[in-house]
């Protein structure tokens, strides 16, 4: 993700994020003269690592779609999208990518993106995702496969399932990318990425994970998206990553060592007053007011799904748990958050709460996404009901700032918080304090 | 006396309710002045250190010997009520006549004969305003405007007055008046009301003496904390600023402390509110900026058919069963129910579907908040009204079972109600 | 015999009676034996039925019922049938089920399978994973793998284990009633004035409660009668409707097309019912042949992945077919699949000058004035241009 | 004086109808008579045969000179009327009467707006507003109801603002509540009306935006006659880098609609003569 929020002092770990970004656009803009091959894929359980072995370079549309968000871009593209047809009930990240794609394709760092040479329709947890590369398709007309994940309506995933990930991996993902690369599939290149991602992720789950200390030295939602960049996207399985997360790793536990709470735009957060898990992404339009909404009030996140819709590292998956590579990327593919039944959904959520000792819970419901949205009033209900706490329920888009209200938002936010202090102080509430005002004596 | 303040900006009526040190009420205001916040607020704050005022004068009445206290003191606070009207009345009088006076279509003559107007108003005070002095969610706007706009049609109608020139001058004139704050105090009133107020010579004696003596040791307020749609454009520090929610939530609790679940239908939205024990929020749904579904809704549809919105639920009550309505939008079902008055429906029939329309959408904010607990407090404006009133208990009671009902004759002040409380807690605690 | 407008009536009746009271019915009529609920669009019911259980297709609550709990389930910006869904759930009307299928559709849908299992905890809930990969050994083996599963739930509650007997007569009944049904489409093709379109819907809907061969029959019974009718062929054009797959238009919307204007000639409501384009020959391993038929007989739908995007020139050889004058494009509102796929079709149609429209609908939507007014226009405008 | 052929177009919308009386000769047919009566909480049935015979009256003509009498909008139950068109397929066909050339319709009435791109006088593409009734023609004239002045003192009075005071709220309802305190902060009339035809004309311009429209853009309906609207959907639409639109009303926008009717009728009646057809049928089918 961007660097594009100017932390109060930059770290060592932003910066070569920021340098591993671009140099991947770069390769992306030159890809066509330089010969290299391009694949379209989706954040949730997307196969860097396979891409990666047949030097396939990935480019993330959804990742595309919120950095021109976060441009300012993307209500123009929506309208564009929209002016072609597409319906304004749908999901806009589609509309936001297809707008874009017809204003010249131009990615976050002003380069142009090239078009696609395979569309990796890695279908996991959505279903929109598999109506986006349609759409694709019919406007690039190339190669395209197709990976059915299977659902996990039950608590684990069956052997049936992980079997029929697989034989798509081998019958049609891999002979795909085999013809598109003109190279033969490896697979002791694949174990040593795997190997590689799995380094990457113990320091990430770390750093997630240094959220339970108090204060908490991390933001685990507005700070931990630019945490989880390179792990979702296409960095996973490389030395880059490995070396970013290292450092961000070291730069977590310095200021854990001295008590610092996270940084914000506004620079590190004075005073932890909530401690918060959230559910649903988030917002990325006005990305930094709806994060001020929050850090105005001391408020910080310790726990979000959001950040584990690229994995779910901290429940224990590796990428190099499996012998047969192939069997650890079924796994990887099944277990993304999205794909979560709704009970395990609850289930994640309360161990949050729990483990990480939150006050509140809030929930940002995204109107354009079904997969997090269809359900989460159900889940909030059940969540109040096995931890006794209250939850607050938000809501927004991802990517078009006609749905996003800063000031219905943060007069939510805001009742919600003193909801939890009258709560902390046991039916008593901070001291207003004491006004002497002028009497108007009588009255009229 | 020591007290504390809780003001409520509403979007439509702004309230404010003083509580003592037994967290009881001792004087609440309201107005619906449309001005900005802070007119609304010190309005409605005079208002209501008026009332108490009011109210201790009773009490000192009672002390000095007066027999029936609480009886005087009724026709004492009709008759300043009535005075404080006639006193706005010369104002919006002036104002209106000096506007029909220049406006192009006007002149001398015009003007001459809208004073008269106004003359034969204040002439019938007493009546006119009558009804002011018992429901406090009536107001003077709504009095004179009634007797206002037929009057002039009247005399329209016998080519006696500009119909136009006269509305509009008193459109403008009563919006200039209501965001002036009363230039008098409530004591002039008091005593100018006592030459005419149905007491004995005696009682009036008394009253005045006991006036003096109030007088002597204003209401002192410790602390105030103001909530409500327009909170943040009140000029108070953050600390004594309290979301709405949390007001309602401890008002319906102060009330009924038996309240678990809280529905307050206001002018511009409505809130569903779950609450504990101690009347602490616990949980809560508010619906988006779209009239269907609160105050306003009934408000328009009353416009539509001519009538005062306080005549709407008697109306409804009268149905034999309620007609299904398909718009949501306030616009559409006004047009709606023409359509289907047209088509010889009965119009209490319509009205009642249109009053149920509005519980079903409460009933899915509620759903959506944790459903309703026993008891429940229907508060804001709307819970005036027997027809909701009555859908609202014929629903609950078959989606969640036999439920306590509580609502209050003041229910409009519930949330500064709560405000006020949380001054003194702020204090005390 | 009823007749045509008394077997609508009938069937009618059937539709809005949320609380099943013909599941009741057919549970006395067979004691022990389960019924199962099942979402749109495609479901086995083939299976279920081999099994011993009858399987009831749910859509939603239509203008039935005023929706209070389900809106506390589902924010504004999600379709309506879940809520209403829900609704029915929580009011006990769903209380004859002993079980509920959720067949992939959506995301929607897939997290309607999570609430049942969280605001339902006791009733067996199965979450159907259609398969989207075509290769037989791939998506096959897996579907059939379901479909075992799927029997042995039907078993655990009060069915029987089917012989493969049981699998082919089942198959059979349901290619009869899919023939039964296409002869009635056929029928509106050749004499739309015979059966209007909400006719159509509501006879063909009966079947989502109905034991299949009795459905079959009143099907057969219905074209009979509205063979006798005599009306005549108004100046009306032809239209297809498509988008109304899962959650199903009000009546007044299908009335409210007929009578601005419009004969429609064909659709996708009840799609379900008519999922598979050809009969399937239950053979030798009737579970196998049936699984089969899924991955290579599945009508076009917007809820299944295509290979190659098929749908549009299938979409314009269906008009050809029922010699249509243009296509409604009708879906529900905030429905994912429905929308997305409508860019490229009405690309195709427009390059191809079939005029189109669309709208969107719920499923409880009271007011068509605005559908009148767009489908009046969109059929003036046929009617006055073609001969201008 | 009735060489020439006549055909009557009445137009029921949900607050005004709309009637005229056309004349076809030779050369380009000619409006005769027109005649608008605000219904006001009465039968719309009534008030448009009433609406009818005054134009008649204006166009010196009587019932029985009329070869056809069309209706549109809501009038598809009248009892007078020979054939029925839709409402959007008159209001192209008196926009593109009224101004040759025109490549798109505004119809902006009393609770609906809709956007129609039109080839000749063929309707191709077409969008309209939901079942909100935020910015539409009774919204305006709730708020002028509150400022205290006449609808047709709304537009030149938007025009003669030099600024636009922000109105914020969208719905229809609600928005009184932010003009009267609008009204209470001083703020002036002028400015309030721009404001609030800002927000209708974001609006409008969304819509016209996503139906496609490109060329000269029709006013129609009631609000055609409101400059101030006119002027704010230009200022909006040259701003926001779509494609130059022309925004023109004419004088008889508001009979757009009635106008159209009349001219289908006609259309309709010709080709019904010539088909032979008996009147009855021609009801039925039209
Ligand atoms: N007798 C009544 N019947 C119905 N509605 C009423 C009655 N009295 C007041 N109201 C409604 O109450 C609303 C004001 O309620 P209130 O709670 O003061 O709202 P707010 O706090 O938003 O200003 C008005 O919009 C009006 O519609
Ligand atoms: N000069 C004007 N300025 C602004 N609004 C106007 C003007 N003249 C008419 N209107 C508005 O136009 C609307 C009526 O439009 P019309 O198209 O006749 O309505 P309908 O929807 O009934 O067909 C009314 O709401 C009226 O307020
Ligand atoms: S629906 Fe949600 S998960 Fe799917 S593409 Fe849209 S935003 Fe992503
Ligand atoms: S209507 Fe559409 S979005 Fe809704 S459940 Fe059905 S397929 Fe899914
Ligand atoms: S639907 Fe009607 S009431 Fe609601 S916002 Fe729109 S205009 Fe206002």
């Amino acid at each position: 993700m961007s660097a594009d929020v100017k932390h109060a002092q930059k770290d060592v770990s932003q910066n070569r994020q920021k340098e591993m970004i671009a140099k991947h656009f770069t390769r992306l803009s030159k890809a066509r003269e330089n010969g290299e091959k391009v694949g379209y894929t989706f954040v949730p359980g997307n196969l860097t690592e396979l891409l990666g072995v047949f030097d396939i370079l990935p480019v993330y549309p959804e990742i595309n779609a919120l950095q021109s968000a976060m441009r300012q871009k993307s209500a123009g593209y929506i309208r564009e999208a929209e002016r072609l047809g597409h319906n304004e009930d749908v999901c806009t990240y589609v509309k936001c990518d297809i707008g874009m794609m017809t204003q010249g394709n131009i990615g976050p760092t002003g380069e142009k993106l090239p078009p696609p040479d395979l569309l990796l329709l890695s279908y996991t947890g959505c279903f929109t995702f598999m109506k986006w590369f349609e759409l694709l398709r019919q406007e690039y007309g190339c190669e395209i496969a197709m990976l059915h994940v299977p659902y996990v309506p039950g608590q684990m995933p069956t052997s049936e399932m992980r079997q029929y990930v697989k034989g798509q991996l081998k019958d049609e993902v891999i002979p795909k990318m085999e013809k598109v690369s003109g190279k033969k599939f490896d697979p002791d290149a694949l174990l040593a990425r795997l190997k590689l991602s799995a380094r990457a992720e113990n320091d990430l789950v770390w750093v997630l994970e240094s959220a339970k200390k108090r204060p908490s030295p991390i933001d685990a939602y507005f700070g931990s998206v630019y945490y989880v960049g390179p792990i979702f996207t296409g960095f996973r399985g490389t030395e880059d990553a490995v070396s970013y997360y290292k450092e961000l790793r070291a730069e977590v536990e310095d200021r854990m060592s001295r008590g610092e709470g996270p940084v914000t735009p506004d620079g590190t957060l004075a005073k932890e007053k909530y401690r918060l898990v959230v559910e649903g992404p988030p917002n990325w339009t006005n990305f930094r007011d709806f994060w001020r909404i929050f850090y105005d009030e001391g408020a910080v996140f310790v726990a979000s799904t959001y950040t584990k819709v690229g994995g779910l590292y901290d429940t224990g998956f590796r990428h190099d748990q499996e012998k047969d590579p192939l069997l650890a990327l079924a796994d990887y593919c099944i277990g993304c958050y999205t794909n979560l039944s709704l009970p395990q959904r609850v289930d994640l959520l309360e161990k949050y709460v729990r483990e990480y000792e939150a006050d509140g819970v809030v929930f940002n419901s995204i109107k354009s996404c079904n997969s997090f949205s269809a359900g989460q009033l159900v889940m909030l209900r059940e969540l109040e009901k096995r931890t006794g706490i209250p939850g607050a329920f938000i809501e927004s888009d991802l990517v078009d700032p006609r749905y996003y209200s800063q000031a219905n938002i943060k007069n939510r936010i805001e009742s919600y918080l003193q909801m939890l202090s009258a709560r902390k102080a046991g039916g008593h509430v901070a001291q207003p304090a004491s006004l002497k005002l002028p009497v108007v004596a009588g009255g009229h | 006396m020591t007290t504390w303040l809780g003001i409520d900006l509403g979007s439509t009526t702004t309230k404010a309710v003083l509580v003592n040190e037994d967290g009881k009420v001792v004087g609440a205001g309201l107005t619906n002045t449309r001005s900005n916040y802070d007119v609304a607020a010190a309005i409605a704050r005079a208002e209501a250190i008026a009332d108490a005022q009011l109210s201790r004068l009773e009490a000192e009445l009672a002390r000095n010997g007066e027999k029936n206290a609480a009886g005087t003191l009724a026709e004492v606070k009709r008759a300043v009520r009535i005075e404080q009207s006639l006193a706005r009345l010369t104002q919006v009088r002036d104002r209106t006549v000096s506007l029909t006076r220049s406006a192009p279509d006007g002149g001398d003559v015009v003007a001459d004969k809208t004073q008269a107007l106004f003359d034969a108003i204040a002439k019938d005070g007493e009546n006119v305003f009558a009804a002011l002095a018992v429901d406090r969610s009536r107001f003077f706007r709504d009095m004179v405007a009634a007797r206002i706009l037929s009057d002039a049609e009247n005399a329209a109608r016998k080519r006696e007055l500009p119909y136009d020139v006269v509305v509009g001058a008193y459109d403008r004139a009563i919006v200039d008046v209501e965001n002036s704050e009363a230039a008098e105090s409530v004591g002039v009133h008091l005593v100018r009301s006592l030459s005419h107020a149905k007491v004995s010579s005696e009682s009036a004696r008394r009253i005045e003496a006991a006036w003096k003596t109030l007088e002597a040791e204003p209401i002192d307020i410790k602390a105030m904390v103001g909530t409500g749609y327009g909170r943040s454009r009140l000029p108070f520090p953050k600390e004594n600023i309290r979301s709405e929610i949390l007001c309602h939530g401890l008002g319906a609790h102060a009330f009924f402390p038996k309240t678990r679940t809280v529905l307050d239908i206001g002018g511009q939205d409505t809130k569903a509110i779950q609450v504990d024990g101690d009347g602490v929020v616990t949980g809560f749904q508010m619906n988006d900026r779209c009239a269907a579904g609160c105050g306003r809704y009934l408000g328009y549809i009353a416009e539509e058919m001519n009538l005062g919105i306080h005549e709407l639920g008697p109306l409804a009550m009268k149905a034999t069963r309620a007609v299904k309505i398909s718009s949501t939008c306030t616009v559409f079902a006004g047009v709606e129910l023409r359509a289907r008055l047209s088509l010889g429906e009965k119009r209490e029939n319509i009205l009642l579907g249109l009053h149920r329309a509005i519980i079903l959408r409460a009933m899915s904010l509620l759903a959506r908040s944790g459903g309703v607990s026993d008891e429940l407090t229907f508060t804001g404006g709307v819970a005036k009204n027997q027809a909701v009133v009555q859908e609202l208990t014929d629903l609950v009671g078959k989606h969640y079972g036999q439920r306590t009902l509580n609502i209050h004759t003041d229910s409009i002040f519930m949330g500064a109600m709560g405000a006020a409380l949380f001054a003194k807690r702020g204090v005390q605690a | 015999m009823m007749t045509a407008e008394e077997i609508v009536a009938h069937c009618e009746r059937l539709y809005a009676d949320t609380a099943l009271g013909t599941v009741h019915d057919w549970k006395s009529r067979h004691p022990g034996r389960p019924a199962f609920g099942h979402l749109p669009v495609y479901a086995p019911r083939e299976v279920v039925h081999a099994a011993g259980g009858l399987p009831v297709a749910l859509a939603g609550a239509g203008e039935h019922v005023d929706i209070v709990k389900g809106d506390a389930c589902f924010q504004s910006y999600i379709c309506h049938i879940p809520r209403s869904t829900v609704e029915l759930g929580l009011t006990g009307d769903l209380d004859v089920l002993d079980g509920m299928l959720f067949p992939s559709t959506c995301d929607v849908i897939r997290n309607l399978s999570g609430i049942w299992q969280l605001l339902f905890p006791k009733k067996p809930v199965r979450f159907i994973d259609l398969p989207q990969n075509f290769a037989k050994r791939l998506g096959g083996d897996f579907y059939q793998h379901d479909l075992k599963e799927l029997i042995d739930l039907v078993v655990a509650n009060g069915g029987k284990q089917p012989t493969d007997e049981d699998l082919a007569r089942s198959i059979r009944l349901y290619n009869d009633n899919r023939n039964a049904i296409s002869a009635l489409y056929d029928l509106r093709t050749e004499q739309p004035q015979l059966v209007a379109s909400d006719e159509c819907f509501l006879v063909v809907k009966a079947g989502a409660v109905l034991d299949v061969a009795e459905h079959t029959q009143l099907v057969h019974d219905f074209i009979a009668q509205a063979k006798t009718r005599k009306k005549k062929k108004e100046d009306r054009i032809r239209v297809v409707m498509i988008g109304a797959f899962c959650e199903q238009p009000p009546i007044g919307l299908l009335r409210s097309l007929d009578r601005s204007g419009c004969y429609v000639v064909d659709d996708d409501l009840n799609l379900g019912m008519r999922w598979l384009e050809k009969d399937v020959e239950p053979g030798k391993n009737p579970l196998e042949a049936f699984a089969d038929a899924y991955l290579t007989q599945s009508t076009w739908a917007s809820t299944k992945y295509e290979a190659d995007d098929l749908r549009a020139p299938k979409l314009l050889a269906l008009v050809k077919r029922r010699k249509a004058d243009g296509v409604v494009f009708a879906a529900p509102s905030f429905c994912d699949p429905a929308l997305l796929d409508q860019p490229v079709l009405q690309k195709i149609l427009s390059v191809s000058g079939v005029p189109h429209i669309a709208f969107k609908y719920a499923e409880n939507t009271g007011q068509f004035q605005g559908i009148r007014e767009q489908a009046g226009t969109f059929s003036d405008s046929i009617k006055l241009w073609g001969a201008a | 004086m009735n060489t020439m052929k006549l055909t009557a177009g009445v137009d029921v919308g949900t607050s005004a109808v709309k009637a005229v009386v056309m004349g076809f000769g030779q050369g380009e047919p000619k409006v005769l008579g027109t005649w608008r009566e605000r219904i006001l909480r009465r039968d719309a049935a009534q008030v448009a045969e009433l609406a009818y015979e005054a134009a008649l009256e204006a166009a010196k003509a009587k019932k029985s000179d009329v070869a056809y009498v069309a209706s549109t909008g809501e009038g598809d139950e009248l009892e007078f009327r020979d054939g029925h068109f839709y409402g959007m397929t008159t209001h192209a066909r008196g926009a593109a009467f009224l101004v040759p050339g025109a490549k798109a319709v505004v119809d902006i009435g009393a609770l609906h707006a809709r956007v129609m791109c039109i080839e000749g006088v063929k309707v191709v593409r077409s969008k309209m507003t939901s079942q909100c009734a935020a910015g539409t023609g009774q919204f305006l004239e709730n708020i002028a109801r509150y400022l205290g002045i006449r609808t047709d003192e709304i537009g030149p009075l938007s025009l003669a603002a030099t600024r636009a005071e922000v109105c914020s709220g969208i719905c229809a309802v609600l928005s009184e509540t932010d003009v009267i305190n609008m009204v209470s902060r001083g703020v002036n009339t002028g400015e309030i009306l721009r404001g609030v035809h800002d927000s209708i004309a974001q609006r409008l311009a969304r819509l016209l935006r996503s139906a496609d429209a490109s060329g000269t853009v029709v006013l129609t309906g009631g609000l055609a006659a409101d400059t101030g609207l006119a002027g704010s959907m230009r200022r909006q639409l040259s701003s926001d880098k779509g494609a130059p639109l022309e925004i023109v009303a004419h004088p008889l926008s508001t009979f757009a609609g009635a106008i159209g009717a009349a001219l289908w009728g006609e259309f309709r009646y010709e080709r019904l003569k010539k088909s032979g057809a008996a009147g009855e049928e021609l009801r039925a089918s039209a």
